[in-house]
């Protein structure tokens, strides 16, 4: 496929707004990012798209690549787009703002609601000792690599169904506080993670596990939550 | 009641199930061999404690498992406010129980 | 969007309550007309027998195996802990199918 | 021309790690104070910082200490770093380090015993690398993003500073010029206290690792500012950056360092090993050794395809290497190379820039009101950084410019009257590509690209600088002459591409004349035509500074006044690996 040329379809407007197609010539190596950015460069010059670090770490470069989300800087075409054509349009549930770039926001804040750590300890102390064996440090460790790309919240369908809906990768994070040994009030995170629009909107449809492009499972986190809700419920807690 | 106490109930209502649920469909397949008759069913009903206590569980907890699990759905896929849809579930939870006792006394109680 | 296995499951599995939930109550009201004896139920299971209501009889007995599997699916993902990070249980997925199906076969062939 | 104008008390350029511990540290010394943070990217998802994959140094262990820390620093610094900037520095990483983790949130990982997990890094004589897997930066910039979002902190997200905007009175700072990117508007933003942390960045160059929004136009908002920016000259290249041909994103970007001291091989173009040549410590040399090794063994013409070296890790067996290097590996495998097992193409690639703004270590600088912090600062590392001296470099200093910034403004903090001449040049250089007809813009920066690659890169000599110092003169020329499309100015990324492209000729003018000036090879800068160290005792920096249309340069002497070539505060040499066995994980 290195001679020839990609049939690109990239949508331009925000939510109105059509489709531009383009003959890009296929190459070697190239990304999904490489092409919108030769798109940019050769035919549309205020085409907006957004990247950063290109090597899949700023999470700022996702779009949906002929109906799936992925993160455009690590997705050759090759691997997308066998028969060369590919249709580039931004990430759902999301506002959007122009083209390919949307309104991160509301995704943001609602990471950010589920909590932020607090500790007990100052910057006087030693940092805490943690078992890096311990079961709760391996559930941090294990979801912890999230780069907030947002690829599991266009994927799913209850975000783009329940505007309430925190969605998994809010839910990852709650999980890996809860999980915080240093975290001087793990019941609050808790707490707010069982909150109406939280966990238990969830239907493990596992499309954010699926997607997710650095190898994460909000699912198993999010089921962690449910779980941990209910042994605090059965233990006679609150909620 | 909170989301927490509503998926601990619909979660222990499906457990509850599955095992009635298995039993009920083994029961259709095998039953229904040839036609179903009426005599048939309450043959086996009829002035059964066992048969009277399995569906008279199964229509309790389906009574309450079925309106916690519609009432998602009806969040999620209808404009329908919070509120109003809660009280609507309170209603079809309580229509399942109603109707479905009245059923249950009238397979397993009375007649023969 | 294309959608994944874990989403057909949850679509399979909602239909089918959606399905279940629109059902019950009409089953118990036809089953409380045993209360009239087991004519008025044999009248009612008369109308069983009409094809169209013989493939909607079918589609329940479907539904409630789909929604049985992959209900037991959801509980696996939820309840059970995730030692292994085993992907995401797709293989519940199939089995569910698989499951059905077979539910499927048993039913049409019994009502054959 | 629509200009908003709005106020606050403190505005932070940058969102790295010294932009967000800034905002942090003035919103807990001061919870009453209006801070903004204005980015050109997303707040948290732009920059280098989160970048960074190796770590974070800090002098914890019982074992280490501050005294060497700071005596690695200087020795690999080539005795050109400004001494108490540094030793404040391994002061402050350690604090620094312990608010990451029981402040901020950050969990490193950790020993067996529970105590943070300290890695190798090479040029140092313990190992005091703080990190969270292979992915540290993430880590850190995640955690201090969500502090921020918590606070009542501002943001002005994709919002590009054009100028520094000095009161009329000549007192000191009056605001910033902004463009809002999304929208396409000017936007005008009077601040008590002004933070320049846009990170500098060395992406003027063929071969680049930074992220893409940063280009120098913090210093060279800096220099039009009127302000001294030292140490030009040297620019940090990383031995193996991924070639992957001049159509692709990925070109430049980092493999880590891990590969080469985990046993990885170096082969030219007729597959044959050749680093041991240049150095007796082959691929585990130190960066600027190596990427001096591969650049002249490129010159020689001994390369692969794409013109490169190859990096070869299958002797040590495919298994082993996927197991060792999981994220790495992947990341090669999603553009399609076969690290594990395979050849992949690589160049050495601008990395890091040691010089910057001259700045105080409470991070003000010779304008009353605008402080600094981060990389776009210099001083603190001299000839070299060593690897992990980078973050630990933009959390301390930016944390204290935080602190300074809320004691000023309580202080002294005025919102002073603009000088709206400047405002009004700074407008008028955005607009000026929008008169012009539009041109191959792309090719432009490619073309500058391989200026400086070829003549201010990795080996220079005098011929070939001022060979440089013409193309980029060429090069300005020619962007001065050509424009973008008017019409729809919002998230007009090829608007931005013409502005990066000014700041990057601006800069690159700077490196190239500072290369030019220093005549001995030190450190990250290397010259052919005088291959030897100078007399370390006599050692000076370059500094240059605009004065009207014209940079001039002098040099100054570096003051020893904590340790003199010669002395040491440790015993054994600073720099040198701790024991045979670590140099397997250090490189
Ligand atoms: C791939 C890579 C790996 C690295 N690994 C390490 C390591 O292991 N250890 C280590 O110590 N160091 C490492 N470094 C270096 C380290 O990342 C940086 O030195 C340091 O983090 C810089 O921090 P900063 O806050 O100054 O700038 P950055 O984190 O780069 O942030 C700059 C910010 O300024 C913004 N900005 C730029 N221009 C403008 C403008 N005109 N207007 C408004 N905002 C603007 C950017 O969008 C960004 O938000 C690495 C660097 C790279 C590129
Ligand atoms: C066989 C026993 C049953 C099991 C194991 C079971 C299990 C479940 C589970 C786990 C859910 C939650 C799904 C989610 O929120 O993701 C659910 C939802 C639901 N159940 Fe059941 N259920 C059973 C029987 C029934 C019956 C008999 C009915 C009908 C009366 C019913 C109706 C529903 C409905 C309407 C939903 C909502 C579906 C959705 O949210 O997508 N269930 N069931
Ligand atoms: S969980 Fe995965 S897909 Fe979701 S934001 Fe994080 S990295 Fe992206
Ligand atoms: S896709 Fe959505 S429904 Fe749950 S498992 Fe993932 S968040
Ligand atoms: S550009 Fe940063 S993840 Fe793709």
């Amino acid at each position: 496929m290195a001679e020839g040329t990609l049939e690109v379809r990239i949508w331009r407007g925000g939510d109105e707004g059509a489709f531009g197609a383009y003959a890009v010539p296929a190459r070697e190596n190239q990304t999904v990012l490489d092409v919108v950015t030769e798109v940019q460069r050769r035919f549309e010059p205020s085409l907006a798209y957004r990247f950063s670090c290109r090597v899949g770490v700023c999470g700022s470069c996702a779009m949906t690549i002929n109906g799936t989300p992925r993160w455009t800087c690590r997705t050759h075409v090759k691997r997308v787009a066998p028969e060369g054509r590919l249709t580039i349009e931004p990430l759902r549930n999301m506002k959007r703002v122009k083209d390919l770039a949307c309104d991160m926001d509301g995704f943001l804040g609602k990471w950010a609601s589920v909590g932020t750590f607090e500790g007990t300890a100052t910057r006087a102390d030693p940092p805490a000792a943690i078992d890096p064996a311990s079961p709760a440090r391996r559930e941090v460790d294990a979801a912890i690599q999230c780069i907030n790309c947002a690829v599991c919240h266009a994927a799913c369908d209850v975000v783009a169904w329940d505007p309430h809906y925190l969605g998994p990768a809010a839910l990852n994070r709650a999980w890996t506080l809860y999980n915080d040994a240093r975290v001087a009030d793990r019941r609050a995170v808790l707490d707010g993670a069982l909150q109406p629009g939280g966990c238990h909107t969830c239907h493990s449809h596992g499309a954010c596990t699926e997607h997710c492009p650095v190898g994460l499972s909000p699912t198993a986190s999010i089921a962690g939550l449910k779980r941990a809700g209910l042994v605090s419920l059965l233990k006679g807690g609150r909620s | 009641m909170s989301e927490a106490r509503l998926f601990l109930l619909q979660r222990l209502t499906a457990l509850v199930m599955a095992p009635l649920v298995l039993v009920h469909l083994v029961l259709i397949v095998v039953a229904v061999q040839g036609g179903l008759t009426a005599g048939e069913i309450l043959g086996r009903t009829q002035g059964s404690v066992f048969w009277g206590l399995f569906y008279g569980i199964f229509v309790l907890v389906a009574a309450i498992h079925a309106p916690i699990g519609l009432r998602n759905v009806l969040r999620e896929w209808t404009g329908i406010g919070r509120r109003p849809i809660d009280w609507l579930m309170v209603a079809f939870g309580v229509l399942l129980l109603v109707l479905g006792w009245r059923a249950v006394v009238a397979v397993v109680g009375g007649g023969a | 969007m294309r959608r994944g296995a874990g989403w057909w499951a949850a679509m399979g599995h909602r239909l089918s309550g959606l399905a279940l939930a629109a059902f019950l109550p009409l089953h118990f009201l036809m089953l409380g007309r045993a209360l009239g004896g087991a004519e008025a139920l044999d009248s009612s299971l008369k109308i069983a027998e009409l094809p169209l209501v013989k493939v909607a009889e079918f589609g329940l007995v479907i539904a409630l195996a789909v929604h049985l599997a992959f209900g037991l699916r959801v509980l696996a993902i939820e309840l059970l802990p995730w030692p292994a990070r085993d992907g995401l249980r797709l293989r519940l997925v199939y089995l569910g199918l698989a499951a059905t199906v077979l539910v499927g076969i048993a039913f049409a062939v019994s009502v054959v | 021309m629509r200009i908003e104008e709005s106020r606050c008390d403190i505005l932070i350029l940058g969102s790295g790690g010294a932009g967000l511990f800034a905002a942090l540290h003035a919103a807990k010394a001061d919870p009453a104070l209006d801070i903004v943070i204005a980015v050109k990217g997303l707040l948290g998802k732009s920059g280098c910082t989160r970048m960074v994959q190796g770590g974070y140094n800090v002098a914890l262990a019982a074992e280490d200490s501050i005294e060497r820390h700071f005596m690695d620093t200087i020795v690999g610094g080539k005795w050109l770093p400004r001494q108490d900037l540094a030793w404040r520095l391994c002061v402050g990483a350690v604090e620094r380090v312990r608010e990451l983790e029981n402040e901020i949130g950050c969990f490193f990982d950790r020993n067996p015993d529970g105590s943070l997990h300290q890695k190798a890094f090479a040029g140092q004589s313990f190992d005091r690398t703080a990190h969270k897997g292979d992915l540290t930066g993430i880590e850190i910039i995640n955690r201090l993003m969500e502090q921020v979002r918590s606070r009542a902190v501002r943001r002005l997200e994709e919002h590009r500073a054009i100028e520094l905007i000095p009161a009329a009175d000549g007192s000191g700072l009056a605001g910033v010029l902004l463009i809002d990117i999304r929208m396409g508007e000017y936007r005008f933003v009077r601040a008590k206290a002004v933070l320049l942390a846009t990170g500098a960045g060395p992406t003027m160059y063929l071969y680049h690792t930074p992220s893409g929004d940063k280009t120098c136009d913090g210093l060279a908002m800096a220099l039009r500012l009127g302000l001294a920016l030292r140490d030009m000259e040297m620019v940090q290249f990383h031995p193996t950056g991924l070639l992957g041909g001049p159509h692709t994103r990925m070109t430049g970007t980092v493999l880590e360092e891990g590969l080469r001291g985990a046993g990885g091989h170096i082969l030219n173009g007729g597959k044959e090993r050749f680093l041991a040549g240049y150095d007796p410590a082959g691929e585990r040399a130190t960066r600027d050794v190596v990427s001096r090794g591969i650049y002249a063994e490129m010159r020689a013409g001994r390369t692969t395809p794409m013109g490169g070296v190859y990096i070869s890790m299958g002797h040590l067996g495919a298994e082993k290497v996927a197991g060792m290097f999981p994220g790495m590996v992947k990341r090669c495998a999603d553009c399609g190379f076969d690290l594990a097992g395979g050849l992949v193409e690589v160049v050495p690639t601008a990395h890091y820039m040691m010089g910057g703004v001259e700045f105080e270590i409470d991070a003000s600088t010779a304008v009353p009101g605008l402080f600094a912090a981060g990389e776009d600062c210099g001083g603190v590392h001299g000839a070299n950084r060593l690897g992990g001296n980078g973050v630990a470099n933009s959390t301390v200093y930016g944390g204290i410019a935080g602190d300074s910034m809320a004691a000023f403004v309580g202080r002294e903090g005025v919102w002073r009257d603009p000088d709206n001449s400047v405002i009004e040049a700074g407008i008028a250089r955005a607009e000026r590509p929008f008169g012009q007809a539009p041109g191959d813009l792309a090719g432009l920066r490619d073309r500058l690209a391989q200026v400086m690659w070829d003549d201010v890169g990795v080996i220079r000599d005098a011929l070939g600088i001022e060979r440089g110092l013409a193309g980029i003169a060429d090069c300005r020329a020619a962007l001065l002459a050509q424009g973008v499309v008017d019409g729809d100015r919002r998230f007009n990324l090829t608007w931005h591409d013409w502005l990066n492209l000014e700041s990057l000729l601006d800069l690159s003018e700077v490196v190239g004349r500072a290369a030019l000036a220093r005549d001995d090879s030190r450190g990250a800068h290397f010259r052919a035509d005088f291959p030897e160290t100078g007399v370390l005792e006599t050692s000076a920096y370059t500094r240059i500074r605009r004065d009207g249309d014209e940079l001039r340069l002098d040099t100054a002497p570096v003051a020893f006044d904590i340790v003199e070539p010669g002395q040491s505060l440790i015993e054994g040499a600073a720099g040198a690996p701790p024991a045979e066995a670590a140099i397997g994980s250090a490189a």
